[in-house]
């Protein structure tokens, strides 16, 4: 265990954790605002990998290809609440879970017909598939920085225009009391239906990125959708700056405890009982964090309303 | 020779932010009699029901029925202790009968909620606990209509009839009569009359004509605070209450 | 300004108002009065369109299509300061005013913007970085007054806006509202506050069980003989 | 589907809810002898697989249609029920009655600490939460090389006390057996002073609270009662199976149960089955009716089931079984006015 493969591993984490923050920042506030279990959003992670990369084959073009699939996963985001999420909303939270389980299996397999069942590899174009030393002898992945990069930057532009910019505070407004925002002036249907394509298109821009590190497939967006719940849980649902916080926690737990966690038994218990141990607690290791936050903390670390 | 209070409370304080609704508050309600709580909107009056009734904490001040210490109870101990409570939006089981409601009331009064074997709405002695509570506001006759199809009125009556199922030795009623009809707050004006020296009421109500016949006692509450406190007589005349609760200030 | 034509409404099944008629003229000043519970928030939401119009007519400012929705009526320059105030607790007194502004409808009003509201109550202004949830209640009234008026509305509409205040602050709304009027602002006003209220407004309708029992001019109310002990008082 | 078209009308005719399930109940008990004469052994398999979803439903329908909680991990019990019978013959334990009472006991004290920790929460959250702790213990036997990790172990139909069930039928009658006992069960509870509290709790929870009981005792109960029937139904499952793994556990099967109760309505006793009926009869016909048209695709038939969940919500308020009786009911009416 040494130096470099903790850094190296520590910012797979917080790649990791950004990700999972693009994913869970729309849905916190679907789930937060408007009260609505949107279990589809995986599938918007979905849509956002394979319009990048049927984009990217088609024009040859990556960066074409994660432009133009910017626009597309918002329009989908945008076609989705206006023909079918927006009648949902006075329903119960059941029937949401019912239809937007529907959504799912509709989507899978629409690109399992669309594309077929096997996954899609995008090849990064030579200009970012190198690596960067992040300290002297410590090289890593460019493409994986440059992930990081965009994450953050998008943490922080979600961030200030939720609490600096006019609709951001509107926004906010239409969280806490959804009515009295309506009778002074406030159009918020158009404002819910904004924050829904703004929140799909996210977690598409999450998906795009993860495209050329993970394999496109069918069903690609729901081990990160559960993710991104116990983020949300962990965070405080309709809190974005406790999802961004809970996202980069259960990042680094997530990574830090499947590598490291192992070797850390051993040094306490004899091989074989570590090493089967080991494996089996870290992939359980987020969801006893959240366990153990709800048991101080039963709305999350930052709850939006009280 | 005083009698020991019923209800007794205690320097209570409660703030929500900067937003004082219980300010060093003390009030002590009698046994046997309907003390009436009044003042305008937002004066702290439900808030104050809420903490007596357990759903939130004081922040500071004591809680006792019938000489025993409430504070730190839960809500459900609070009802065990003798505590009966209306509230001000109708809270009855909607998805039930009259009746069935009145046998729901009758198990828990009896300890038997925790029992998996006989059905509970055919079992004959639940019946007859059940009829008896509905008895004593005049729904017997309506025992089999589901609540969802009642008037509003009734719906009130049924509210009152679950608060007194576990013959309470404190009821607090938050604004029974609201939303009744001039027929309605009759009967409710009636029945609340003819509870009076069974049990020691805390009444809250806007209707004036109902609070003047039913209060022995009233205390009046503005911003938090006892602005005063003595018998109708004394109430309607004094120059205080008129300025805070018409608002006639100059 | 504002005219219902014998509206009924109310919430579900359980109707409240029935037939109510009234008038706001144009720089008047108009009161409805009426014990808790006889329908005068009722006729406030419906006007709002928070509660769907089941009989009768609402013309605001000369528009009479029925079904528009809140943000819609709103936007048309009612400017609601509500029963409870309702402050975003999650935004400051800044965001709390400024997220709502909208531009005056044509020239001839005045124009209310963010530095003039703050003219009007400094109190806000010493405490604009706070949060909603952190202000006093005499505070949170203000800043439901300030955010009202700064939609700019061609009609401004009140509910119980000095309930629950200590008789300083009261006194300062009650200026507030003097001033207001001056300017010429047209003023819809739910009050318990007898001899205020006929101070400010010129004309007064009294709701009783859901119906108008009395109308009439400030001297007409204070002269009427037992209107006050039968419809508004304790 | 005029069968359950049929059902529909006697619950109409004022057949009462307990009385289909029973119907219902003996139907299965004489299934075999109808695929006997037309021989269609097959679909002894198929009731099987919907008598022991049912069962599943059966146990979540209790905290989810009478008591009200949203759960959205109960295929995790069925998965630990499962488990029980693989890992106790790992090490060697054989007798079935034996993994029978193990996953029920098992399933009672993860359903206690599961529920206690997750009732600490409602709505949106409580929701979220039972997934999570589902997906924990997917994960957990994902990574349990041991008892063969995603790849699963293969299981022996043990002896169930003197009955070898790899004989025709025995194991048939067997899950039956669980069938009808968690019926009765749940008639009892449902009717039982318990079980009126909780439908109470589902409808007014502070008018409970206000008659001095605490709700949360009602809803532990009902969740632990629930997961240990979703363990038997797991045992079970994996004895018909012959085979576990972490799929059982799925977080889509939790989701799968959550329809077929919604299918076949919601806090009722027969609902529950009939939704197992409807589930499996689409699962096994809509793959038909697409190759009928497409056959390229009739592999592909989540396409159309995906979109018929969401009309369901979006139109058919009565489940099901309420949309395809208003759909015929309203033709033949429309009939009748246009020969008048």
């Amino acid at each position: 265990m040494t130096l470099t493969l903790i850094l190296e591993q520590i910012f797979n984490g917080l790649q990791a954790g950004v990700t999972l923050f693009l994913v869970a920042a729309g849905l916190t506030l679907i789930l937060g605002i408007m009260d609505f279990v949107f279990l589809a959003h995986g599938a918007q992670v979905m849509i956002g990998a394979y319009a990048a990369a049927a984009i990217t084959q088609a024009t040859g073009n990556f960066f074409v290809g994660l432009g133009l699939a910017i626009p597309v996963t918002f329009a989908s985001g945008y076609l989705l609440e206006l023909l079918i999420i927006r009648h949902l909303y006075q329903r119960d939270h059941m029937e949401q879970v019912l239809a937007t389980f529907g959504l799912i299996l509709f989507f899978n397999e629409a690109i399992r017909i669309g594309f077929g069942p096997a996954a899609l590899y995008s090849d990064l174009p030579e200009s970012i598939s190198g690596f960067v030393e992040i300290l002297p002898e410590t090289p890593y992945p460019a493409y994986r920085l440059g992930v990081i990069a965009i994450g953050l930057i998008c943490a922080l532009a979600i961030h200030l225009f939720v609490s600096k910019t006019r609709i951001g505070a509107m926004v906010r407004a239409g969280a806490n009391n959804p009515e009295m925002t309506a009778a002074l002036g406030i159009n918020i249907k158009i404002l819910f239906r904004l924050i829904f394509a703004t929140g799909a298109c996210l977690a598409g821009v999450a998906g795009m990125m993860l495209g050329p590190l993970t394999s496109v497939q069918p069903g690609m967006g729901e081990p990160l959708l559960i993710l991104s719940l116990v983020v949300i849980i962990i965070g405080g649902i309709g809190s974005v700056r406790g999802a961004f916080i809970a996202a980069i926690i259960v990042g680094l737990v997530d990574t830090l405890g499947r590598v490291f966690l192992p070797s850390i038994l051993r040094l306490f218990f004899e091989q074989a009982t570590a090493d089967g141990a080991g494996p089996a607690l870290a992939s359980m290791l987020v969801y006893i964090l959240m366990a153990v936050v709800l048991i101080f903390r039963p709305t999350g670390l930052f709850p939006a309303k009280g | 020779m005083m009698a020991n209070p019923v209800l007794d409370l205690r320097d209570l304080n409660k703030s929500f932010g900067a937003l004082t609704a219980t300010n060093n508050l003390s009030l002590t309600v009698m046994p046997g009699e309907i003390h009436a709580l009044i003042g305008p909107n937002g004066a702290g009056k439900t808030t104050l029901i809420q903490q007596i009734y357990g759903a939130l904490k004081p922040d500071s001040g004591q809680i006792f029925l019938n000489g025993r210490d409430l504070t730190g109870l839960s809500v459900p101990e609070r009802i065990r202790a003798g505590i009966g409570r209306s509230f001000q939006i109708s809270n009855v089981l909607m998805d039930f009968t009259v009746l069935e409601n009145g046998i729901i009331a009758e198990q828990a009064r009896l300890g038997q909620s925790f029992r998996f074997l006989r059905p509970a709405f055919s079992d004959a002695n639940l019946i007859e606990g059940a009829s008896a509570i509905l008895d004593r506001v005049g729904l017997l006759d309506r025992a089999h209509l589901p609540v969802g199809g009642l008037a509003h009125g009734d719906r009130r009556m049924l509210e009152l009839a679950l608060a007194l199922a576990a013959s309470p030795s404190l009821l607090l009623l938050d604004e029974p009569m609201a939303g009744a009809g001039p027929d309605e707050g009759q009967r409710m004006t009636e029945i609340i009359e003819a509870l009076r020296g069974t049990v020691a009421i805390l009444l809250i109500e806007h209707d004036m004509d109902a609070v003047f016949r039913l209060a022995d006692r009233l205390t009046v509450l503005v911003e938090g605070s006892v602005i005063a406190a003595g018998t109708v007589a004394e109430i309607s005349q004094n120059k205080v209450v008129k300025s805070a609760y018409l608002g006639d200030e100059d | 300004m504002l005219h219902l034509h014998d509206i009924e409404s109310g919430y579900g099944a359980g109707q409240v108002l029935f037939g109510v008629s009234l008038s706001v003229p144009a720089g008047h000043v108009v009161s409805l009065m009426g014990r808790n519970g006889m329908g005068k928030t009722t006729t406030i939401r419906t006007i709002m369109g928070q509660l769907p119009l089941t009989a009768g007519r609402i013309s605001r400012f000369g528009n009479a299509q029925p079904d528009q929705l809140p943000f819609q009526i709103a936007r048309l320059g009612i400017g609601l300061v509500p029963e409870g105030r309702q402050i975003f607790s999650n935004l400051d007194v800044t965001e709390n005013l400024k997220t709502f502004y909208r531009p005056p409808h044509d020239d001839g009003g005045s124009h209310w913007h963010y530095e003039r509201v703050l003219d009007l109550f400094p109190r806000l202004a010493e405490r604009r970085d706070h949060a909603g949830n952190h202000l006093s209640g005499g505070e949170q009234q203000m800043l439901a007054i300030g955010r009202a008026l700064m939609t700019n509305p061609k009609l401004l509409i009140l509910d119980e806006a000095t309930e629950g205040l200590a008789p300083i602050i009261r006194t300062q709304i009650w200026d507030c509202l003097a001033a207001l009027k001056a300017e010429g602002q047209s003023i819809l006003i739910i009050d318990k506050n007898v001899k205020a209220i006929a101070r400010l407004a010129d004309h007064h309708y009294i709701l009783n069980k859901g119906r108008v029992v009395w109308n009439g001019d400030s001297e007409a109310l204070l002269a009427t003989e037992g209107l006050t002990a039968r419809y508004l008082g304790v | 589907m005029t069968g359950l078209f049929h059902f529909a009308n006697l619950v109409r005719a004022g057949i009462r809810d307990n009385q289909l399930l029973w119907m219902l109940v003996a139907g299965f008990a004489l299934f075999p002898l109808f695929t006997h004469f037309a021989d269609l052994p097959f679909w002894n398999d198929v009731a099987m697989r919907i008598m022991l979803l049912g069962v599943a439903a059966m146990g979540l329908n209790l905290v989810l249609g009478y008591g009200g909680m949203v759960s959205f991990g109960h295929a995790a019990f069925i998965g630990i029920g499962a488990y029980c019978v693989g890992i106790s013959q790992f090490f060697g334990l054989s007798n079935g009655l034996f993994h029978i009472l193990l996953s029920i006991g098992v399933c009672g004290a993860l359903g206690l600490v599961i529920g206690y920790l997750a009732l600490r929460t409602t709505g949106i959250y409580f929701i979220m939460i039972t997934l999570a702790f589902a997906q924990m213990l997917f994960f957990l036997f994902v990574s349990l090389e041991q008892f063969g990790g995603d790849d699963g172990m293969s299981i022996d139909r043990a002896d169930f006390l003197i009955i070898d069930l790899y004989e025709p039928l025995r194991l048939y009658f067997l899950i039956w057996v669980a069938l009808a006992l968690v019926a009765l069960l749940l008639m009892f509870i449902v009717r039982s002073r318990f079980g009126v509290t909780l439908r109470a709790i589902k409808s007014n929870e502070s008018r409970i609270e206000a008659m001095g009981l605490v709700p949360l005792h009602f809803k532990i109960t009902s969740y632990v009662i629930s997961a240990m029937i979703c363990g038997l139904a797991g045992t079970l499952f994996a004895s018909w199976q012959e085979y576990v793994s972490p799929d059982i556990m799925h977080w889509t099967r939790s989701g799968e149960l959550m329809i077929i109760i919604i299918l076949g309505g919601i806090g009722t006793l027969a609902g529950p089955l009939l939704g197992a009926i409807v589930f499996l009869l689409l699962e096994e016909f809509l793959p038909v009716a697409l190759g009928a048209v497409a056959p390229a695709y009739a592999e592909n038939w989540m396409i159309l089931f995906g979109p018929l969940l969401i009309m369901v919500v979006l139109f058919g308020r009565g489940g099901l079984v309420g949309l395809l009786d208003k759909a015929i009911f309203s033709r033949i009416f429309r009939r009748r006015m246009a020969v008048k």
